[in-house]
């Protein structure tokens, strides 16, 4: 039903966040990687959902939108632990207050 | 048509994904993120995923984008340690065999994503549930009842995201994200008046109809905090280190609503979170209007990175 | 009807790929951002055309929604300070 | 829904979830500290009183199933309980009971700034480990997990310095990855075979290389988040820098959740998918990781961080249940393990909170004299750091006892050196901390006559005490609580191992 | 094909092509006021010719109220974002001349 594009694009798409988990210090940076493997997963559920014998699936697209929440509320919060890291350290790198 | 469509979209994606992992400098990546989102929502119309597309519309063009922007600004307004001064990023992993793992993980899930058989006992149960749900929206079926104790803890993720940021702000010193130029009030005051009925009405429309149409308390409640996200840009809205009593109350309602609801369930049924028979649409919007408000108010003040907000009526 | 309207949407799908370039080169941020609401238009129009191939009309809740918020990054980027330009961590 | 489920047990199970998130909420509209405090400990006696039914309907019913909302499987969300969620929850409890009011105390005695926030994060946590241990569901884990996390990471960020913040920062990345990894494998799952209803997916789940990677892809996001010894980089420095009560809750609850967790997915829906050999890799990690632990523990010359490593160590004992799960016995063992741990361990934790209140901070050589002023919490240390390393006659005796007879029985003795050396190793490290307190001060008046044991509030005297005496009351029990160990329909699935 | 989906389409095309305009206009123009300039009076009209298309073809009083308001509002934010961002690029002299 869907063209194998998209499901090959979510998992070239989490390889390319797992490469900028591993690879960037910048946490914000990083953080956008998560986001993105994230939202690789959820195009991969909802690719999931289209299609199949019993027409559209809600159940991934349910999981999805629950997923969107959870993502965007640690990312808000992770995004103040950056800022208070900053305030105490002037920090914006894990590597760079290791050595304290 | 429709293959070059699914083709340029997907290398959009990737090109915007890599410009993201790659870019050099904090702000661009931010905005490449803010154009991925959009790409995303288009993603989402594209395979037919209305209730997805219209989260990721508001979360992806408004909040988080503001959000983010309103980190990067904070990053950049301090000189940062001696070391980063100037210097390149320190390495977190040397590339080549991040690459190497990256690409073995990208090779075999694609081949997995690929290859997934589908299918299955819930797909079959669910669709045979769904006609006669008193609810006609499928997702808002699962959401909202199948589901709902996901939807209940996924609201505690969020109630608890900002009762940690709380912590921390209370005594940190951050400063508020942004400081609105006054001169600008002058020509963002019609904006705000121009959108603010239309922001309710449509956060309104999209939670009333959320029960048979795409929608629901999420999306409603993430367009009120883009309205309260607009607010405080435009300086409407203040962030103070105190909380009152209301906006405690608001910050409460949707998870106290639920949870006692959840509990009544024991009393009409066998188990909590049950529906009650034939009055499954009502209490449905009831537990959606209080959870449209706590998501508003917690999201709101997230952005203000604040205990509480107070609004600036000067003109 | 319906592939035409996917046909020009391909072409505007076309057209943000293009104005990627932008997003790229920049060089100022005052650029970028541009092209992020160039980009914010074109989603706009692409899902429009695709909500009437689909025949489903929530979908254009979605480019309305998207139309409503596209002042909040505009609004937030001009709060942006000085060092924003010039800074090699920007 | 099972027969077995009454309408007390329902009530019990609802109870244990929505009873703290409710009264987290009162917390976070009425932030009346008094009022809060005292109805957390109502809260936690009701539940325990609650538990006492319900370990009976597990023991007469076997393991329950709770459907949610009234559907049925699969598509229902459900609550399971058996003998390794019972222990959970009886530990969870119990450290409400005891890390809440010394949490209180502590607060106030330290003028913690954080004083406000405490209750409301602390009871959301605690809402989200009852949940994470009951929950059934796969999707539903993901949730619970992220509320655990952000519950933990925002405890050690209330340590304040910018050693607990750059801690909590490494933590949460950690974590947030470990999501995204707990997430991939749970989409490949359904994706696969339509199923997020556990006790079905351990019927449905083959060895397909769908259900495969999703097992590698959960598996490493879990140990991720519960510091398991490849992936325990973040674990001991964060639950050093953390508020003492905190690091109590996050080594005793936290992190022996995440190897919960880690079991009861292995053993339950992924039961057909292990091999021999893999399941004896699962045992070596674990050894390895009781190994490293202990002697890093052996090497540190802070208190604090001494426990965390020796936490590192003791949740090694728990993935030895993998090679051994076809023996009742290795089951008991580690529940039995799991409880003790978590009490002693809150308690070593509490009682040298004591120590460091008293001498203002925990390096081991500045404890000197401190068997004349603390000599209470320096007991406390003994007992439950006796029942840490397992020496009779604690309940972490009775435990790797257990385990021990387990790994015999089946011919495993390779188990019983890395045991036997671990307790070795484990004596080592606590009698290391005492050795240190014995030692005569160099100079007396450096102490404080202010901060004796006698000026320490009662609030903070009797939780160390009470969790050290329930790790030793343990010692006694082993026979009267066996039955109630091994209610579990999970070992059958087991035949996978023995391949 | 009647005389209305010919004005429709013709509507459609006009839009697309306001569009490409905008689009060469943002990667051409020489400094950022001009790509300014062209990005927002292009994609403006680009996006009022598409409505207007679609328009013809709805059939629901609701789906043209939401065009409407679609193109509307493009007008209003499109207004007032281009009016800030020529202030803070003309206030830091940021018109990112060249390439």
């Amino acid at each position: 039903m869907t063209p194998i594009v998209f499901p090959v694009t979510a998992a070239l798409l989490f390889a390319i966040g797992l490469y900028g988990v591993l690879t960037r210090a910048r946490l914000i940076q990083r953080l956008l990687a998560v986001n993105l493997m994230a939202s690789a997963i959820f195009l991969f559920l909802i690719v999931t959902s289209t299609g199949g014998p019993h027409g559209p699936d809600p159940v991934p697209q349910a999981m999805v939108l629950t997923g969107i929440v959870v993502a965007l509320s640690t990312m808000a919060y992770a995004l103040v632990l950056i800022r208070h890291l900053r305030v105490l350290t002037r920090a914006e790198t894990l590597e760079s207050i290791v050595d304290d | 048509m429709l293959p070059v469509f699914d083709t340029m979209l997907c290398l959009g994606l990737l090109w915007l994904g890599w410009g993201i992992v790659a870019s050099t400098t904090l702000f661009r990546g931010v905005v490449l993120f803010m154009v991925f989102g959009l790409l995303m929502a288009v993603t989402w119309v594209r395979l037919s995923a209305p209730d997805v597309a219209l989260a990721e519309a508001v979360i992806g063009a408004g909040i988080a984008g503001a959000l983010l922007l309103g980190a990067c600004k904070a990053m950049l307004s301090d000189p940062g340690t001696p070391a980063e001064q100037g210097g390149p990023e320190p390495a977190a992993l040397p590339r080549l065999p991040a690459a190497a793992l990256s690409l073995l993980v990208g090779a075999a899930l694609a081949w997995l994503m690929v290859t997934v058989r589908g299918g299955g006992p819930v797909p079959e149960a669910v669709a045979i549930a769904l006609p006669t749900h008193f609810l006609h929206n499928p997702v808002s079926v699962i959401l909202l009842d199948l589901r709902g104790y996901d939807t209940l803890m996924e609201t505690v993720v969020l109630l608890l995201a900002f009762l940690g940021a709380r912590a921390m702000m209370r005594h940190s010193e951050l400063d508020p994200l942004f400081t609105p130029v006054a001169t600008h009030r002058h020509y963002t005051m019609p904006l705000i008046t121009l959108l603010t009925p239309i922001l309710l009405l449509l956060a309104l429309h999209i939670l009333w109809t959320g029960g048979n149409a795409p929608g629901g308390a999420f999306q409603a409640g993430a367009l009120l905090a883009a309205l309260g996200v607009m607010y405080q840009l435009t300086g409407h809205l203040r962030p103070s280190r105190e909380s009152g009593p209301g906006v405690r109350a608001l910050l409460v309602c949707g998870l106290l609503v639920f949870s006692l609801f959840a509990c009544l369930g024991l009393t009409w049924g066998d188990a909590p979170l049950t529906y009650p028979r034939g009055a499954g649409y009502v209490s449905a919007l009831v537990v959606e209007i209080a959870l449209m408000l706590s998501i508003g108010t917690t999201l709101t003040l997230l952005f203000a990175a604040h205990p509480g907000l107070k609004p600036d009526l000067r003109q | 009807m319906d592939e035409v309207l996917i046909g020009i949407a391909t072409f505007l799908l076309a057209n943000l790929v293009l104005g990627f370039l932008r997003l790229r080169r920049g060089p100022a941020p005052a650029d970028r951002l541009l092209a992020l609401l160039l980009f914010g238009t074109i989603s706009v129009a692409i899902v429009l055309l695709l909500a009437h191939a689909q025949g489903v009309a929530a979908l254009s809740t979605v480019a309305l929604l998207i139309t409503v918020l596209a002042a909040i990054a505009a609004i937030a980027f001009t709060q942006m300070p000085e060092s924003i330009r010039g800074n090699p961590r920007t | 829904m099972t027969e077995a489920i009454d309408g007390l047990t329902a009530g019990s199970l609802t109870a244990l979830i929505l009873g703290p998130l409710i009264l987290a909420l009162v917390a976070v509209a009425l932030p009346r500290r008094r009022l809060i405090d005292s109805a957390v400990m109502l809260l936690a006696l009701l539940l325990l009183a609650l538990l006492l039914p319900l370990s009976r309907a597990v023991l007469t019913h076997g393991p329950l199933v709770m459907d949610l909302g009234g559907h049925d499987a699969p598509i229902a969300i459900p609550l399971y309980v058996d003998s390794l969620a019972l222990g959970m929850l009886w530990l969870l409890t119990l450290l409400a009971l005891a890390i809440h009011p010394y949490a209180s105390a502590w607060l106030q005695r330290s003028d913690h700034p954080h004083a406000d926030d405490y209750p409301a994060l602390w009871l959301v946590l605690w809402t989200g480990l009852n949940s994470l241990v009951l929950s059934g569901d796969l999707f539903n884990l993901y949730v619970m997990l992220e509320v655990t996390t952000l519950g933990a990471v925002s405890l050690v960020m209330l340590g304040q310095s910018a050693g607990a913040v750059s801690a909590a920062a490494r933590y949460l990345f950690f974590a947030l990855v470990g999501s995204v990894l707990f997430l991939l494998g749970t989409a490949l799952v359904y994706a696969d075979i339509g199923l997020l209803y556990m006790p079905m997916i351990a019927v449905h789940a083959d060895a397909s290389p769908a259900i495969v990677v999703a097992l590698l892809a959960i598996t490493a996001g879990v140990a991720m988040k519960a510091a398991l010894f490849p992936l325990h980089a973040w674990l001991p420095i964060a639950h050093a820098s953390a508020p003492t009560p905190a690091s109590a809750v996050l080594s005793a609850a936290v992190a022996t959740a995440g190897v919960y967790l880690l079991l009861r997915l292995w053993l339950g829906p992924f039961a057909g998918t292990w091999t021999i050999t893999t399941a004896q890799g699962i045992g070596v990690i674990g050894a390895a990781g009781i190994l490293y632990g202990s002697a890093q523990a052996l090497r540190q010359q802070r208190i604090k961080v001494i426990v965390a490593y020796s936490t590192v160590a003791q949740l090694g004992y728990l993935l030895l249940l993998v090679p051994l799960a076809q023996s009742p016995l290795a089951w008991q063992g580690a529940v039995y393990h799991a409880v003790t741990h978590g009490l002693a361990k809150a308690g070593i934790f509490l009682a040298a909170g004591n120590l460091i209140l008293a001498i203002g901070n925990d390096r081991l050589e500045n404890l000197s004299g401190a068997d004349q002023f603390a000599a209470k919490n320096l007991l406390v240390i003994g007992i439950a750091g006796a029942a840490v390393a397992g020496l009779p006659p604690t309940g972490g005796f009775i435990a790797k006892w257990w385990l021990l007879s387990a790994a015999l029985g089946q011919g495993q003795w390779w188990w019983v050196a890395v045991i036997a050396v671990g307790s070795l190793l484990a004596a080592a490290y606590v009698f290391r901390i005492l050795q240190y307190a014995m030692r005569q001060p160099e100079n007396r008046a450096e102490i404080d006559p202010r901060v004796r044991d006698q000026s320490l509030p009662y609030a903070l005297l009797w939780p160390p005490a009470l969790l050290a005496a329930l790790a030793l009351g343990l010692g006694f029990s082993g026979e009267l609580l066996a039955p109630f160990l091994q209610v579990t329909d999970l070992s059958p699935a087991l035949g996978g191992t023995g391949r | 094909m009647t005389i209305l989906d010919w004005i429709a389409l013709a509507l459609l095309l006009g839009g697309a092509g306001f569009f490409f305009a905008g689009t060469i206009g943002l990667l051409r123009f020489p400094d950022t006021l001009c790509r300014l300039h062209a990005m927002t009076k292009a994609d403006n009209v680009g996006l009022g010719l598409l409505c207007l298309g679609l328009a013809l073809h709805e059939r629901t009083l609701s789906g043209t109220l939401t065009l409407a308001f679609v193109w509307v509002f493009a007008l209003a934010a499109s207004t007032l974002s281009a009016f800030l961002i020529a202030g803070w690029a003309e206030a830091r002299s940021d018109t990112g001349e060249g390439s």
